[in-house]
């Protein structure tokens, strides 16, 4: 706790979910070393060893490397164990992150991912001992199929970024094999970031489009923006404000009878598995985070995996290699696909990502329905709880998250980002507020369906209680957190003049 | 996995003033709602599906002996990886952009930069990107972004599929890739290079060791390159061998794979890719940064950096479109690098350099079995034998022995070609036992 | 942090090693149950189901158990993952607890424990069937006969307690089988309180014997007390005062000229394992205590393993089964020992904690005696940076341990107890203070090797800051701790008013 | 597993001012310490230890199915369990004597023992004993405490095993145990508890399920008890059973073997033993128990309490000299039971109750097999066969079957006949292909 910080500090009453503990204290593991100790023992050499400089020649070989470390197994243990400590995760509460969907992340899942036979497989084994590894990637692909009502899949992409990529790959191979080399892509304002961004890494233009008043697509500007150069238009659906585009299938049409393609952006999913399918309303391609809506565990920022699914006409643009099942019930690899538009990453993507988002959809079966609901339900539930405390500047009809905006609190000088790290001190993770752009200073709320109402309520309380102090101690919240083992970090000198790694001191 | 009585629905249904949760979904028109149950298999319980998995684990590999490497490599793990990565408060957090409460993820990402400095000789590294493949290809971008440049001049002895995934993301942007054939040596036949050729390159692009196993001469590479204005770009896919071998600290930009480090070869992912680079360069790096900084008390801290190059500043503008990346594999390879320490890093380069050694003499003591490229190797090598790799696998696989990567595939002029990888892992008597196998094959008449 | 304390707190600077960090409150899972919320579901019935009712007879039906937890898995995952952040443990830093050995569980061991074909396996099952576990139970025998120098041993005692009865039925059996019906048993008053206990379910008198002034075994004493009444003296070596009992020969001898056996309680090992062997200095039977000097996991309290290792006149009353190496490498059970004391547990006693010790044993081979030589060296560099400071009552050269006494600190009105907690606000475990009870006011610390010299210095530190805040400030320390998210509990209303279960609220 | 450098060492030893680490030991004497180093294999590296241990693996009943129950059961476990416990934070603490810093530990043993007291139907339960055996010998001593008789009257259709240990524990003490026999039901037999007998008894021990699997109607053996002064002791080896069998309320204490509630078989340990009784008792009852109080500032927490009881404190005057418990298994029960929950506690045993009758009636459809007991049970059975059960079981190695467990050793009454269990973990299959096997080998003449 900030000494002083404790000046201001709210009566410890009001916040039920949390208390400070004792917590402890670890450097930099380089400044653990000391020569000599070890970690790690290996087995002993079995055949006669060589001298490095002979073998590879003198100009080959390097030295002990420098400032490397050296510590044993328990400080290694405690090293880590301790930092684990200091952070936040879905396994200790709520992580209400809008657009990142941090469900509950299943341990039987890592249990499966880990077996020997799957983790220990290597990609380029023969297919005959590989069929299993394959017929998980098989009947993944069937599942999310039906999920999305999509004809064909590629399984390849590690993430959603790569996934925007590789489907707007797909749209220019198809639109060039039609003879139509258009420039542009349409993006709403209320798009995430990846989407412009992987636009250029496909070689397209960004158009961006503004949202009507309703915070959904303009369909009149859509139809003046949707001219010949126009490949297609990135929708997210349900968009970034966690609402559903009503309009979805007349864009679609806009876009189709002008020759260009509807891409959605999969990332909203959890508010739709088992209640509607993009391949229903008019998608042509789309991807899916596993790791949002498969609950596959994000693990401080990765890894995932970034599915493309796609509409029979974009079937022939896949990247290679496509599994494939042959007579007999045996899996192949598909490699000789030449409309393909290539690799987008080496082997077969991130097939223990994969693996575990089959697991959860093995776990649920049809029955993702009520997970949808409950993500929904429990969206709502913290709306109507919070909305008289706090501006909502798009009121359409909320999905599987809620964007508020600090209009209010910005009256007392508090803003997203105060209110924000005020939840920590409260047990809670902040909401996502960088995003989306349309909305000033919002509050992007995903509770997704793994939460309790009980978990809920208390959310509900500690933003509440926050708005409250708000108004009678801004200040309170504006330096908040004040229950961290450190305040809040300069993240202007950080950028200013970069330290990005540690270096031995000195005097060594 | 929900954790809803029926009773608590209602009540929160009627909290809302919903009669159904059917109304809470009315902005989906009518037509678009599906009626029946997805026709998905399951639900299953835990039991189930760990059935389902372990009889999918039984139709692979157990049981074999691989000397597959070419990219993904059986080296030591150890069970203390695997216990702390499972720790809930890594495995099951987001992306640290809230540093008060994420200072554990921040700390080791700041760790995992260093540690990879270290080991590429580069000054600064990210933290990450998806894997080796997709690494390089960020790279080769930032070196247009660098030089302005639009050529690329890329080894043809990089991994076949590094150089795919270059294509695909070169193609839509204009950028040329010139394919640099090799020499008998295995490496890159820098005859090729010519000065003029490179004045108008953005980079030569190269892989140390490369897919051949064989060491490419940096320090070459990078006077021609730099001379011309040119940029080196060096990927390692075997990053276990920077224990050994001199580190690629001249080249420009390093495009790392960390499998080697800790992570399974989980048919083929997820790994961690990183790129390393020189200080200057480290606003055109993509990927993201974490940095030390302090807090109002003055303590010590550690906050993501520098995301003015990332996409979700910067948008159209960025330097990559990457945002979810690798990290807990990242702190995977961390903790390993740890525990394996600076003389264990050694130690274990050491053993593979000398049982590929061992390796390669046993099998060049087979009648007509001849090893191809003269150039330095680490823990891989390329044999020819004389008759096509593919027929002699499937007679190992009697032997529960996957063999040598055939390289016909990929190079046509490299038919009854075939690439051995062995580690630390590869007993002797596995080494032995596969010369002996081939012997007998190579024994029976086709 | 308790809000009264803070006024009192220290300036936070003199506190290295820890800081208060938001730490989640949570209820009891009862708590949290709501009906038809479930954390596991159970593959399908594939028989025909019977009626309960039907099967058992009406009597003998229950209906589902009253209050008992209807809970969904993540809130299962959560409520441990939060409750066991309020505890300290090995993994987080020093546990300097006396006694108790509380070194770094490798954690390989947990992964072999674990392994298809050692924990799945069934204590009945067939001989021929569990050569596996059989042979692990051999090779541990032959290492811990080869560590403590004795002759035969039993695996099956699953704590110290447990061996320590097990070894004085054995003794009684021998001495029985003599035709001497002995009834004494002593004990020095330093011993550990398990051993009179175990003394009367050996059906034995205690006889305490007094220490002399320099904390050691006095052998006129001894001489005296040694009738033809006395069974055995068990003597802990070293002693709980972390010295070793120089006499322990003459002891030896005393005993056994009057017909009397030497019982030593190992549980001080980890002084000694490598550099002497008790079979060497004159016992006759010893108990090791696998889960402190063998490095498997207290777990909170348990499990243990407590093999008693015995001299050749003892192996026939060893308890049965004895597993013993026929030809061919074979293993078998050997049931038939009439002289045997018989069972005191079920099966093979605890095979996985003994799996674990074989592990650890393994791993450092001879280089236990490094292992034991830096135990030595963290107690004694302690002993060396506190001595100033605190009342060292006898001062004999320590070994494992080291034991102060709070002499000095008591004028200031702090007892060991108040120095304990306080301890906890500088981010360590305290150490031993109920014992031995020869100390009035003991501080018993036992670092192990597994502290490196920099988290010794902290505890040295942490120690002497203290020191000083008894004299400067006693109330700071007295109301310790203050940085824990509760404070001191009040015990004494406890025991008084025992609740010993949740029970379900009135009201429903 | 050693964080020092040498020069530490020195550094350390310098301080000490000791010349060398021998040093810190010359108050051994000479003559006892070891010269050189001790004849123990190793040291390995944690792979060369894995390697010993599967190769461990491998030499037991791995591709068995086994019908083995008799005191340990194959029961549902989930990898949530596992998890938690690994923990290091619960893994790696020591008992909880110092409450401020070991909450975790402590909340879950107070959880531990309300589960155990709903389950059992008493009204307090500890936290914990050795296992079921150990727990039963203590139940036994506590009844002496409790009624100052001496004499136990013990049915034979307890646990063998447990009945080995109790006789352990008894001897010296000065108990006598008095064997009861069992009626054709399989129940203990009733008529022998005479009223004469009964006055001078300390209890009455019986096992329900007892070891044929058969339920003890204890309401009818406590009344008969306690209508003579004596108490009833109920022990209870396949936990499992409760979540469907009556609770054995009426028995004064009870001693339960919790290893059906998420722990490994493990070769017979570690499990987790209980005693629970009647408040009235408490004070009497041996064993750790953590109770509810408040800090200073009125917030809940727990401690270990009544510790008056224990050896730490009351020495000689203890109630037991237990010490170490099983704590860690305690906790697993815990999560275990969280996670099965009301539902799943019924449905599970339903599923047992469903399978063990099928299977029965599988087995009796054999020729010349037949049950052997009346009584109800939940999921163990007594069968007749017409030969050697040994004989039987050594044919059905051959099938990968471990079948029976011959009753002969433990019951010379009873050769010939097997006990057989299925659990939820049986599929049928495997059940049919028991019976279809035992028919086999019944076919072949001997
Ligand atoms: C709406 C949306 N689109 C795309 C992405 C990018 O996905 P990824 O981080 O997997 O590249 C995200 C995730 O942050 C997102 O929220
Ligand atoms: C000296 C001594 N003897 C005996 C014991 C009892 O061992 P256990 O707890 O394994 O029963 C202990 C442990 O606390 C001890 O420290």
């Amino acid at each position: 706790m900030n000494s002083k910080s404790t000046e201001i500090e709210a009566p410890a009453n009001t916040i039920r979910k949390a208390r400070p503990h004792v917590n402890q204290t670890e450097g930099l593991i380089f400044e653990r070393s000391a020569p000599g100790k070890r970690g790690m023992e290996l087995p002993p050499l079995d055949v006669p060893p060589v001298d490095p400089a002979r073998a590879l020649g003198r100009d080959f070989v390097r030295g002990p490397v420098d400032g490397f470390p050296e510590v044993s197994e328990i400080e290694v243990i405690r090293h880590f164990t301790r930092l684990s400590s200091w952070n936040y995760a879905i396994d200790l509460g709520m992580y209400p992150l809008g657009s990142c969907t941090m469900k509950y992340n299943p341990r039987v899942n890592e249990y499966v991912a880990r077996l020997d036979g799957l983790a220990s497989e290597h990609p380029e084994q023969p297919v005959e001992l590989a069929q299993g590894c394959m017929r998980i990637l098989y009947d993944l692909q069937k599942c999310l199929l039906a999920i999305t009502g999509m004809d064909a899949v590629t399984l390849q992409p590690v993430a959603g970024a790569q996934g925007e990529l590789t489907g707007l790959l797909m749209i220019r191979a198809y639109l060039e094999s039609q003879g139509h080399g258009r420039k542009k892509i349409l993006i709403p304002d209320s798009a995430h970031g990846t989407n412009p961004a992987s636009v250029v890494i496909a070689g397209y233009e960004v158009q961006n489009i503004k949202s009507d008043a309703r915070g959904q697509i303009d369909t009149d500007h859509l139809r003046d923006f949707t001219t010949e150069d126009v490949a297609a238009l990135m929708v997210t659906n349900p968009s970034t404000l966690g609402v559903f585009e009503e309009r979805i299938a007349e864009i679609a049409s806009i876009l189709h009878e002008r020759g260009a393609l509807l891409y959605m952006d999969g990332a909203n999913m959890n508010a739709l598995a088992g209640i509607a399918r993009p391949g229903d309303f008019g998608v042509d391609v789309l991807h899916l985070n596993l790791h949002k809506t498969f609950s596959t565990p994000h693990g401080g920022g990765g890894p995932g995996a970034g599915p493309v699914l796609a509409k029979k006409i974009l079937e022939p643009f896949l990247p290679v290699p496509v599994v494939v099942e042959r007579e007999g019930g045996r899996f192949a690899f598909d490699h000789n696909r030449p409309r393909s538009v290539g690799r987008v990453r080496a082997y077969c993507g991130n097939f223990g990502v994969l693996l575990r988002a089959l697991a959860y959809t093995l776990a649920y079966g049809p029955g993702l329905r009520q997970a949808t609901e409950d993500a929904v339900l429990n969206a709502n539930y913290i709306r109507k709880n919070l909305e008289d405390q706090f501006e909502l500047p798009y009121n359409l009809p909320s999905m599987h998250e809620v964007v508020f905006s600090d209009a209010r609190q910005k009256r007392h000088g508090v803003n997203t980002m105060d209110i924000a790290k005020r939840l920590i001190d409260y047990g809670f993770h902040p909401y996502t507020t960088a995003f989306p752009l349309i909305v000033p200073g919002a509050m992007m709320i995903e509770p997704t369906e793994s939460e309790s109402k009980e978990e809920c309520d208390l959310f509900i309380d500690a933003m509440r209680s926050i708005a409250l102090e708000a108004e009678t101690n801004p200040d309170l919240v504006k330096t908040a957190p004040h229950s961290t083992r450190v305040g809040r970090l300069d993240e202007v000198a950080a950028a200013r003049k970069p330290i990005l790694r540690w270096k031995p001191p000195l005097s060594k | 996995y929900l954790p809803k009585s029926p009773s608590e629905r209602q009540e929160m249904l009627d909290a809302i003033g919903a009669g159904s949760i059917g109304e809470l979904f009315e902005s989906i028109p009518a037509e678009f709602r599906l009626q029946g149950p997805l026709p998905l298999p399951g639900p299953l319980s835990e039991m189930e599906i760990i059935d389902y998995f372990q009889a999918r684990a039984q139709e692979n590999s157990l049981g074999y002996t691989s000397f597959l490497g070419a990219g993904v490599y059986q080296h030591l793990r150890s069970v203390v990886t695997d216990a702390l990565i499972q720790r809930g408060e890594f495995l099951t957090s987001y992306t640290p952009y809230q540093a008060e409460i994420s200072q554990g993820t921040l700390t080791a990402i700041f760790e995992f930069q260093t540690l990879m400095s270290q080991l590429t000789g580069q000054e600064v590294a990210n933290a990450s990107m998806y894997d080796g493949s997709t690494a390089l290809a960020e790279a080769a971008l930032m070196a247009e972004r660098l030089t302005g440049r639009q050529r690329m001049l890329v080894a043809r002895s990089i991994h076949p599929e590094y150089r795919q995934v270059l294509g695909t993301y070169a193609k839509h942007l204009g950028l040329g890739v010139e394919e640099i054939g090799y020499t008998g040596s295995g490496q890159i036949d820098a005859a090729l290079l010519s000065k003029q050729r490179l004045t108008t390159a953005a980079a030569v692009i190269v892989q140390s060791p490369n897919f051949f196993g064989v060491l490419e001469d940096l320090p070459a590479l990078a006077d021609a390159a730099h001379a011309a204005g040119a940029l080196l770009v060096a990927t390692v896919a075997e990053a276990a061998s920077l224990g050994i071998v001199r580190p690629p600290a001249e080249a420009d930009i390093v495009a790392l794979e960390g499998q080697s480090f800790g992570i399974p070869p989980s048919y083929g992912g997820p790994f961690v890719g990183v790129i390393a680079t020189q200080e200057r360069f480290v606003r055109q790096m993509p990927g993201r940064l974490a940095g030390q900084t302090t807090d109002a008390g003055g303590r010590r801290g550690f906050v993501l950096t520098l995301a003015t190059r990332e996409q979700h500043i910067r948008r159209e503008k960025a330097t990559s479109n990457i945002c979810t990346n690798e990290a807990l594999y990242a702190l995977a390879a961390t903790i390993h690098l740890c525990l394996l320490g600076k003389e264990g890093l050694r130690e274990l380069a050491l053993q593979n350099l000398s049982k590929a050694r061992f390796a390669r003499e046993e099998l060049e003591r087979i009648p007509r079995v001849r090893s191809v490229f003269s150039g330095a190797i680490f823990n891989e090598f390329v044999m020819e034998f004389p008759r096509s790799v593919k027929l002699i696998n499937a007679a190992l696989l009697r032997d529960k022995i996957i063999g040598p990567l055939p390289l016909g595939r990929h190079y046509p002029e490299l038919t009854k070609r075939g690439l051995v990888c062995v580690t630390e892992m590869t007993p002797r008597s596995e080494i032995e036992r596969l010369a002996a196998a081939i012997s007998r094959v190579l024994e029976t008449p086709l």
